[in-house]
């Protein structure tokens, strides 16, 4: 088992005759990703790496069965591509694009809820079950199956306590990432309790970032979690952000700093790490292996 | 992006949002020819993309024209908050029988539009307790209605006059937020004189990401000359005050390089995050901004995802051909095409580190060093 | 037992200060309607009636329970007060309002979708549970208890077919005018199971008209229904309405016409009154009793 | 209210819709300008609120300016389809590759906007089986999106140029559609010209319901003088042809009233459909409107829901104390306030019947009496 995806997920890519979108189609298919198809308008009969392109993602959910799709889009037309995946049904969309406007997004999110869509980012990295299905664009070398899930707001971070956990002789069941974006589709709390619930997950680690109030919301669920999160927060270094005028001071109301985070973490249970690299030594820890 | 008071204040118009009558002036004597067509008592407000300008004595009043020149003169070229004065707004003096606040954001937790709202507009508007703000999450598939604004009314405790003004006005203001790609929308103090209402101030947040679509918008540039460098580049840069330049790849990934660097005693003299797909060109102009800060040691820390390992490790060596790096730099270089990458760089003598907690260890012992 | 609305039911009035509204109100109490409140901005804290007018719907939930609206309310500002009166979480909302643009009974009816509400209307008479409860403007005088259940799309010809059954001895359980609008809420096919399902109700008539296709989707209901079904469609005799373009016709089909309804509703099963006052005869032979 | 072909185009061009060059002319030397002004061969339209105007004889094609004139001296004052011809409109000649049909409407059992649009459009379209027909519902929430625009031209198969276009094209509509409350918006032929897509037609429905909210449209009235003053009266009227006059409320009670007197075997002179609210001074306004329509027998069915019986019934007095009413009237008064015009028509001398049928057999007796 895993959560969200796994070996027998079928995969489109939006945007697949892009360089990212083909660069990333090789490695998601030398990965073992199963990629039934991919988009890009007006190319719809050529192929991809192999992959048969069709011209709306409506074609490719036609000649397929569709569990997820992957968008390598560019920023200014993703709102529309996430629609048309969220139309046709896909019930995971999973958005590697950066630097899409924050009203699209609000407008991507909405149209997911108001459709039941799972969506894993923008601005993410993406899903990795490892072993079994790898969606978006991190390297191959640092995912292997084992007992740990991570749950990520930052990319290169994952990466890295990935590759700690390896070295450690730890695996992941399943690593997802949230992405950077001011309005996310899953969030802590929307994961964690997949992890929970998966019988293969035995502790999980939450990267969380200074800002916003996830990591606090996240905190509230760990209280009734019965698995070992270890959590490690960037930023206590961290220049200040910009500011919202008063309106993000009366949102957040003392939430979002390093300190507030760590203390909900802990006071819920969670091990928190000060640095990346301490969180495969307080993972033993949590499952009693130290 | 920040808008200036005054070019929130001519949207705001533009979107039929009662403002003050007045005019922006960038001389002593264009305060008072402004004074003179405003008539009757003027404030004068210094221009500057910070709050507080009252408390930074950045606000004056003027009972004549003659003052308003004054005025100006002594407020144009003084440096508020870290930022010169450059342009004033000139303006009738409203008569205030109550600040309330009204401003629109985006809520990422509850992924909505929020309208926040209180009748203790002002200064201390932070100072409020919870009880008494009014937030209204808005519904992206209808907007902001006008029931809504019935309800912000009812909860403000608004007299008819002030009431069927703010009918319009938070419509209008939604209007706005959405067409022009705002972050934020605030007005404060939102001043009830008399029967009606007016925008004494305007605070304007644009989303950069939207900025290739708003193209009417002026455009303001608050960077200093490196950040605004770093913006060209299409890369995320603070300046610091330390001696480590460090670049790395992702926002979560610098936050960690900072916090390790700091963990073990060092300074950094930035925050570069060259972010996701960054190419060989701009990362070796990356590199060269990092030189622009004048650091004792440069540390580079890269997890490559979309980012690419033989591309930064090229563009390294670019940069180490053609220009004199006269500092140590520590590479730590993994992920993808982490191989071709490393030979690159071997291949020029460079070593490149595996591990973030050794790499950093590294660069601060290299800088104290120095 | 009734459907949709009982003695139970909490009402409150939208527009409750304008003529239409007062005088409604006025009539609605006398039916024995519980009417809990009325809405006018600006004049909360008034009576009308001896009810309590509050300025906003908001106000008038938090300071009662209710159930349904009925909304009198000029056209070009019904949008708003429908989005109110859903918004603040009441259920079932009855629109008498005619001339609303089509565009906003589109989006009053797309947000009663998301919002899980029940629309009657608009351009209806509204709906009386005989006895117990009436929203709405028809008279009072032609609702009386009884085993057969209406469901009608226009207004008077519905007060016309009710006075007939009570002067052949035959009251309703229920009486709901669906409105005679474009976008209209509720629909035969919304209303029909309710009084299948409702055991106090004996038979139902279906007053129908011209154009559309509500009752050809209603005949397809009426084939797995266990009780009788009387149908009288109006304009048999009509002058040609308006055409929209061929969109009209590709969207009709067919379908729209007298004598397709008709046949569509024989051939369900139900018995159809050529004329109005056919239908206490033919309900009697439907019951058995003729 | 219909928009006249030119006037739909007019707003194509302002929507960004691609329309052919062209000029609406109102006289032969202003069609021989226009015909000079575009250039090369040009088609001359009837603009007449009608479609198959090809099919009547009301298109033509000229070669030459003068051509164009002598064109448009025939058209002009032409009989079509009842429509008198007073404009004309003169467009350059599309080299014509394909006709595709699309439009926009609203579909009543889905609650939504309905996109319909097939690969074979012009005349014969609704003759196209349902399974060359696309239709796509619009989700009100997000509206028109590109991506259903590239679904369209797939299923149309359109080319890469002329699918371009539709991209724009589509939501364009859309807009249009929403913006400007239409029922209906029709390209019936969309033209594939070469690389492009041009709108050769253009029909356009607003929703009369909306037109105070649309006061930059021009106004356009296609009724009779009789359906003109029931506008202006408020009440809902169609002319017939037969001679009983009828006045009721609510449409289905009207389309009842019409066929019970059919039943009886009687003959409508009109359907007057005087609605819900409609107060006394109205309703004596639809009797005159009666009256004009030189009936031998008034037919009055009132069933009092928001119509009240006294406002009826006096309204009734009152026009038969003010003019001569010359045949007999008929009334069927039932309802709200029912007691109180009852007795108004009593001490008048109206009898007022309770059963539709008692009156209905009456009035097609006196008709036939007469």
């Amino acid at each position: 088992m895993a959560i969200l995806v796994d070996e027998n997920t079928h995969v489109i890519v939006q945007g697949i005759t892009g360089n990212q979108g083909r660069f990333h189609t090789r490695q998601m298919l030398a990965y073992g990703t199963k990629i039934v198809g991919g988009v890009s308008p007006g190319k719809g009969g050529q192929t991809v790496e192999g992959v048969p392109v069709y011209d709306t993602v409506r074609a490719a959910c036609e000649a397929n069965r569709v569990d997820a799709s992957v968008l390598f889009i560019p920023a200014p037309f993703c709102k529309d591509a996430a629609f048309e995946a969220m139309e046709a049904g896909i019930k995971l969309v999973v958005i590697i694009t950066e630097g899409i406007p924050v009203h699209d997004e609000l407008e991507i999110q909405n149209y997911a809820r108001k459709k039941g869509v799972k969506v894993i980012g923008p601005n993410t990295f993406g899903i990795v079950s490892s072993g079994k299905c790898k969606i978006g664009i991190p390297p191959n070398q640092f995912f292997k199956p084992g007992e740990i899930g991570i749950v990520a707001r930052s990319g290169t971070l994952t990466y890295e306590i990935a590759g700690n956990l390896i070295a450690h002789g730890m695996g992941q069941s399943t690593v997802v990432g949230l992405g950077g974006d001011r309005v996310p589709g899953m969030t802590f709390t929307d994961v964690l309790p997949l992890f929970e619930a998966d019988p293969e997950t035995k502790a999980v680690v939450l990267v969380g970032e200074i800002g916003g109030d996830a990591e606090e919301a996240a905190a509230e669920y760990i209280k009734t979690m019965s698995k070992p999160v270890v959590a490690y927060i960037a930023g206590k270094s961290a220049p200040p952000g910009k500011r919202m005028g008063h309106a993000g001071a009366i949102i957040e109301r003392g939430k979002g700093t390093y300190e507030g985070k760590v203390k909900a973490l802990k006071e819920a249970g969670a091990y928190v790490a000060a640095l990346p690299f301490e969180v495969p030594r307080l993972l033993k820890q949590a499952l009693g292996q130290a | 992006m920040k808008l200036y008071e005054y070019m929130g204040k001519e949207l705001f118009a533009r979107y039929g949002i009662p403002v003050p009558r007045g005019k922006v002036v960038f001389s002593p004597a264009e305060a008072l020819a402004a004074a003179r067509e405003i008539g009757g008592p003027v404030v004068i407000k210094s221009q500057i993309l910070m709050g507080k300008r009252g408390k930074g004595g950045g606000i004056r009043f003027a009972g004549t024209p003659e003052e308003a020149r004054e005025a100006a003169a002594e407020l144009l070229g003084m440096e508020l908050h870290g930022y010169k004065v450059e342009a004033l707004l000139v303006e009738e003096r409203l008569s205030i029988d109550q600040e309330l606040y009204v401003s629109l954001t985006i809520d990422g937790s509850a992924k909505a539009p929020v309208l926040i709202a209180s009748a203790e507009g002002g200064m201390d508007i932070e100072e409020v307790p919870e009880e008494r703000i009014i937030k209204e999450y808005i519904d992206l598939d209808i907007g902001l209605q006008p029931f809504v604004a019935r309800e912000v009314a009812r909860r403000l405790g608004l007299k008819e006059g002030p009431a069927k003004d703010l009918y319009r006005l938070l419509p209008a203001m939604y209007r706005l937020f959405r067409e022009k790609d705002a972050e934020l929308v605030e007005i404060n103090p939102l001043v009830v004189s008399g029967e009606r209402l007016v925008a004494a101030d305007a605070k304007i947040n644009i989303d950069d990401y939207a900025l290739y679509r708003q193209k009417d918008l002026p455009y303001v540039d608050d960077r200093t000359p490196l950040e605004r460098k770093a913006k060209e580049i299409g890369v995320s840069f603070v300046e610091l005050s330390g001696d480590i330049a460090i670049m790395a790849n992702g926002a979560g990934m610098s936050m960690g390089t900072l916090d390790t660097i700091a963990y073990y005693g060092g300074t950094p003299a930035n925050f570069l995050d060259c972010g996701g797909g960054t190419g060989l060109e701009e990362t070796a102009k990356a590199l060269e901004l990092l030189l622009e800060t004048k650091p004792k040691v440069i540390f580079i820390n890269i997890f490559g995802g979309i980012t690419r390992c033989d591309d930064v490790a090229g563009a390294l060596v670019k940069v180490k051909r053609s220009i004199d790096i006269p500092v140590p730099v520590v590479v730590r270089l993994v992920g993808t095409n982490e191989d071709i990458g490393r030979r690159i760089l071997e291949e020029e003598g460079i070593k490149a580190y595996t591990f973030m907690d050794e790499a950093a260890a590294k660069a601060v012992e290299l800088a104290k060093g120095a």
